[in-house]
């Protein structure tokens, strides 16, 4: 597994809104060890069982807290992570959507400096199934297995750990890293962490149309990476220079197409999967020993 | 949200970048306000690109050519984008032409200068594009060294730095996806202008950007109005020319389900994500905007409840359904609440298919063999 | 370039701190203005601290003891400081006081927060202070991480917070040394207000800070008539009360002068740094303003020519004796054209000292064995 | 000596100006190896024989120069030193007076984050006698020996230079770190690099009125400096509350007097000299070794 595990301390910015709450209550009966919300003006409350505390500092001296899911509101989540950062929390998964990017930019060079690590922004989290998770994914999908899965999207990668659980195919962890065109971890990075992990045995990776980060892979893949990978590319049918949905899913200027990213996949040695179900078979093919009875 | 050039260069102008005088017309008539003398350009102010190889792109040597011209230029459409007013510029002495524009580079993960010492271009296939990326915070001699790097010294540097370095301030102070000049021109006296010029507002910025209140209504204008429905309730529609409305929550499930769709032989109507937990009454419009399509022959509902519960989901179908229940539609429901969902919609004879494949296929099936006819309300 | 509580206020009122409703008056009969009801608060406006000490704030139940008082306020003098105005203000219900100020911290070499949850204090003598470095860019969390160290919870956090993060964007925004909110007050019902405040703006950046354009003038007020005209030409002088006029180049060497001037029995009239490379021009100014103080009855120049040309020195001291020949001069040049100088000089009757100490030990000699008598220019 | 010697090859950036020119012909005299020259729209041209170039960058490709001299406007130093730190410039010596302190607080913070070194600003600059000079310093009142100097003024600093070459006590490298009260090198660095000098034998340390830096330093002088010190105080009779020509130079709420920090330096174990040929004397007795015959 990567990221995070059983004992990671996890805390939740913006605990006290209507989507931070019920989702700190979901990963609460996940089992992932909440140990403390925040929210400015809200410390010395409760949410779920859960003490609410003013600041990230005082979360970290008093929980030793390493990682924290932000829900705050768009305007409110650079700061939330730069307040994160500087009270030395290592992991930030931001699952808010619609933050401008250039917020998002300045609180990725801050990550980058700080030497932390940034899943998101707009993205559904990061699971590691049976022992922690964190963010807005539905736990019940997942299971525990040997299968890393990275992914741009949000219900399609539920889609296809359906597909893999239903196959008797369990997860390692999968890690949504969101659907904004500027954003914390990129593929290149998980799939180095997937490779040098040693639960995991196949990867997934989880594509869409818009710029070219899944061409960039591919060769980084072929070069570095020692497992199978299956890719999967959403949006084949996807009109140029309209965007679908997330904010980095357009084809513009001739560029970001399926095909291209599809062509790369098969170029540089990826299986590439057409359904959710298909690429439950190619895993299963491509690792048939992890098929359980 | 895109800006016409008149207003990109309204906002050029503020920010310190000198553009060329100007008058906006919205009759040929007005042309007669235009103060700078004959001959003129008149161009189409169209949120779509391509304008000048469309013909959207005149000169006229006197008063008379220039209304002549611009009788026909009003009532122009570039890729379906409809002619809001003309802009009527003098005719400069151009010297050089250059491409300048400020972007965020998703591989970098910052903003930066993309710039050609060639202007008016295709920036996406010329071969003679510099880019650099920007620091933050943005200090001057970032856009000096771009300037150099454009191969120019002395005086035009400076300049030409300068134009640089409030691009950026601009693109920075009203959270732009692109600020672009092109081309930015210097003229035979060494002035430097920007001659034309795009503007893209982030959408999610808006609510922050109080410049821009009230702008987005007037610049939906070349959307279908059912995507400009959805624009409004918070929706992401896409039209596409195919005969099967399509339903999903989350963008990526969606262009999985349309590429489903035409790999098992059919052809995906729309895109339209619902997002992550919708309730009934987002549903329930969600659902009438894919039905009003009129070349929507079958719906195909696609949820996969993580998150979003599975009954809230059936029980805006049922009422769906009681309104048009001439309607084909295909259900596949699967996660959060499943079985209360099956028993809700068993009960106003729908059928649920839990397996993705097999509603994609049953879609299509049914939109190769329906006959076309209209689709309404009940009476 | 310090300023009045009543400017201070207006600029933090204009970045969103909220301050009382007050009137400013300068004569008493203004008082009639007042438009939020008796009991009021009157304050001097001047640029020196310490006005509560003083008796420069002062309470009136009505409008008769309001103008009464007014009439002595308006004429007051703190620590040299005129009263330029009163600011009257209601009697607020104080609930708690704060201080809170944002300066730049030498040692860190970064803004800094200064805060304490006494308010009205002197802060310098406080052992209840917080400081709290501030990072660049500036991020909201940051005044959070005050507002609890302060002890705030609830609401009160979140307010304090806000007022914290808003004197921190006027402290840079504006290029200030010091934006000063004391006391910080919170009231019976919660609000927080800055009830006194200082700003004190940073002189370097005055030419870039077009909102205090013309402000210099009438905030030099409470400066001597030769250190406003020292000011006005670039010269730095700081009047002393000792007879001994002393003139260098560098203000190190020019503490150092006036420190020796002491050491060896003498007291040093003034600080008068003529800077580096000054011409004759501004030479002779400077002689004229040390020159023009009544106390100085021995003129003291010391000039390390480095950079400085000593024969320049020496023409504008030519020229400065023949219009006051009474005045006693003791020369002390070395450095840049020293032998030039020195030809200059020994024709216009003056000896020129190339040893520092000598020169020092010669002008307290002089000044001590000197009758006082005026020295007017040559009739 | 330190920071500089005959190989540190030098920029000027603002070398076109009256000041930036002149000083670049003084340097040059002196046997600084000057490379070039920058100043935004005069590349191509010469000052004094020196090729000047358009951008800090393109010098540093085609000079290799590694420390810049700053010349440029108030306003447009922060800018200029950006642009050296940015191009791998190692030693930014900034002479400009008047530079607002929050802008100097920008760039001491970007030095720090890139490991460089700034001297300045408001300062006279460095001089390593016989060999280097850069700023604005008289280099014909100092002369080559095993005397360090470290100080926050300009003529005092010739004036002590001067009384030590009289009395034959040349010096190894003279910093003025200026005048302002947030600037770039500060004592302890500068005593640190004295300390370990090999070709420095004692250090005068030049002081003033204002802040708390002579305090601080005296303290680390005890704990860390093992070569004698001498130290000066100016401003003995500087009234409080006035700024003594110096930004920096001010008594404020009774803190920053002179007092406190001859008092300081004595508790210390420094030598305090009261007159610049006291300096001299002083140095003298500490390691009169040095003195020439």
């Amino acid at each position: 597994m990567i990221l995070i595990d059983k004992n990671t301390k996890v805390m939740v910015q913006g605990a006290t809104g209507k989507m931070g709450s019920s989702h700190l209550k979901r990963m609460l009966a996940y089992g992932t060890k909440i140990v403390a919300g925040v929210t400015p003006g809200k410390g010395g409350t409760e949410v779920h069982g859960v003490p609410v505390y003013d600041s990230v500092k005082e979360t970290v001296e008093k929980t030793g807290a390493t990682t924290s899911v932000i829900f705050v509101p768009p305007y409110l989540a650079l700061d939330a992570g730069l307040e994160a950062l500087d009270a030395g929390v290592e992991l930030i998964c931001l699952i808010t959507e619609g933050i401008p990017p250039q917020d998002t930019a300045k609180l990725v060079a801050a990550v980058k400096e700080k030497g932390a690590k940034l899943v998101g922004p707009n993205c559904p989290g990061v699971i590691t199934p049976g022992q922690c998770l964190i963010g807005i994914l539905p736990g019940q999908i997942f299971s525990a297995g040997k299968v890393g899965m990275i992914s741009r999207s949000g219900t399609l990668t539920y889609e296809i750990a359906l597909a893999l659980t239903d196959a008797g195919l369990g997860q390692s962890t999968c890690v949504g890293v969101g659907g904004d065109p500027i954003k914390g971890m990129g593929y290149q990075e998980l799939l180095q962490m997937f490779n040098d992990d040693k639960d995991t045995e196949v990867i997934v990776l989880i594509g869409e149309i818009g710029g070219n980060a899944e061409e960039v892979a591919a060769e980084f893949i072929k070069n570095n990476i020692k497992k199978p990978v299956v890719g999967f590319i959403a949006g084949v049918t996807a009109p140029p220079g309209k965007r679908m949905g997330h904010a980095g899913a357009i084809i513009s200027g001739g560029k970001g197409t399926a095909e291209s990213k599809i062509a790369a996949f098969k170029e540089n040695g990826i299986h590439v999967a057409l359904t959710p179900s298909e690429v439950a078979q190619m895993v299963a093919k491509a690792v048939p020993q992890l098929v359980k009875a | 949200m895109d800006l016409y050039e008149y207003e990109a260069k309204k906002i050029f102008a503020e920010g310190g970048i000198t553009v060329p005088p100007s008058v906006r017309i919205t009759k040929p008539e007005e042309l007669a306000k235009v103060h700078f003398g004959f001959p003129v350009t008149l161009k189409v102010q169209v949120l779509a690109g391509g304008r000048g190889k469309a013909g959207g792109i005149k000169f006229a040597k006197d008063l008379n050519e220039g209304q002549e011209l611009a009788k026909t230029l009003l009532k122009m459409v570039v890729k379906d984008s409809k002619t809001e007013s003309l802009l009527v510029e003098p005719k400069l002495n151009i010297k050089k032409e250059l491409y300048l524009a400020v972007t965020l580079d998703r591989e970098r993960g910052c903003a930066i200068f993309i710039a050609s010492a060639e202007g008016g271009i295709e920036i996406e296939t010329s071969d003679t594009v510099i880019t650099m990326p920007i620091p933050n915070p943005y200090h001057p001699y970032v856009g000096r060294e771009l300037a150099r790097k454009l191969g120019f010294t002395g005086n035009l540097l400076v300049k030409v730095a300068d134009v640089a370095s409030k691009l950026y301030k601009i693109f920075e102070a009203k959270d732009l996806d692109l600020a672009e000049v092109n081309p930015l021109i210097i003229t035979e006296g060494d002035e430097v202008l920007a001659l034309d010029g795009k503007i893209t507002v982030n959408d999610d910025a808006l609510n922050r950007q109080r410049y821009f209140d009230g702008w987005l209504e007037r610049h939906t204008m070349d959307l279908s109005e059912r995507e400009r429905r959805s624009k409004m309730i918070g929706l992401n529609l896409v039209e596409l020319d195919g005969n099967i409305g399509i339903l999903c929550n989350g963008a990526g499930l969606t262009m999985a389900t349309m590429d489903m769709v035409k790999k098992f032989g059919g052809r995906p109507g729309n895109f339209l994500d619902v997002g992550g937990g919708s309730d009934q009454e987002k549903t329930l419009e969600a659902l009438e905007i894919v039905n009003d399509n009129p070349e929507c022959d079958v719906m195909l509902l696609n949820i996969l409840g993580g998150i979003t519960a599975c009954d809230e989901v059936a029980s805006a179908l049922v009422k769906f359904i009681k309104k048009y229940p001439e309607r084909k539609l295909v259900v596949r429901l699967r996660g959060n609440n499943q079985d209360v969902a099956e028993k809700i919609l068993a009960e106003s004879g729908l059928k649920l298919i839990p397996d993705l494949e097999a509603a994609v296929k049953e879609a299509v099936a049914q939109s190769t063999s329906v006959t076309k006819k209209p689709v309404g309300a009940k009476a």
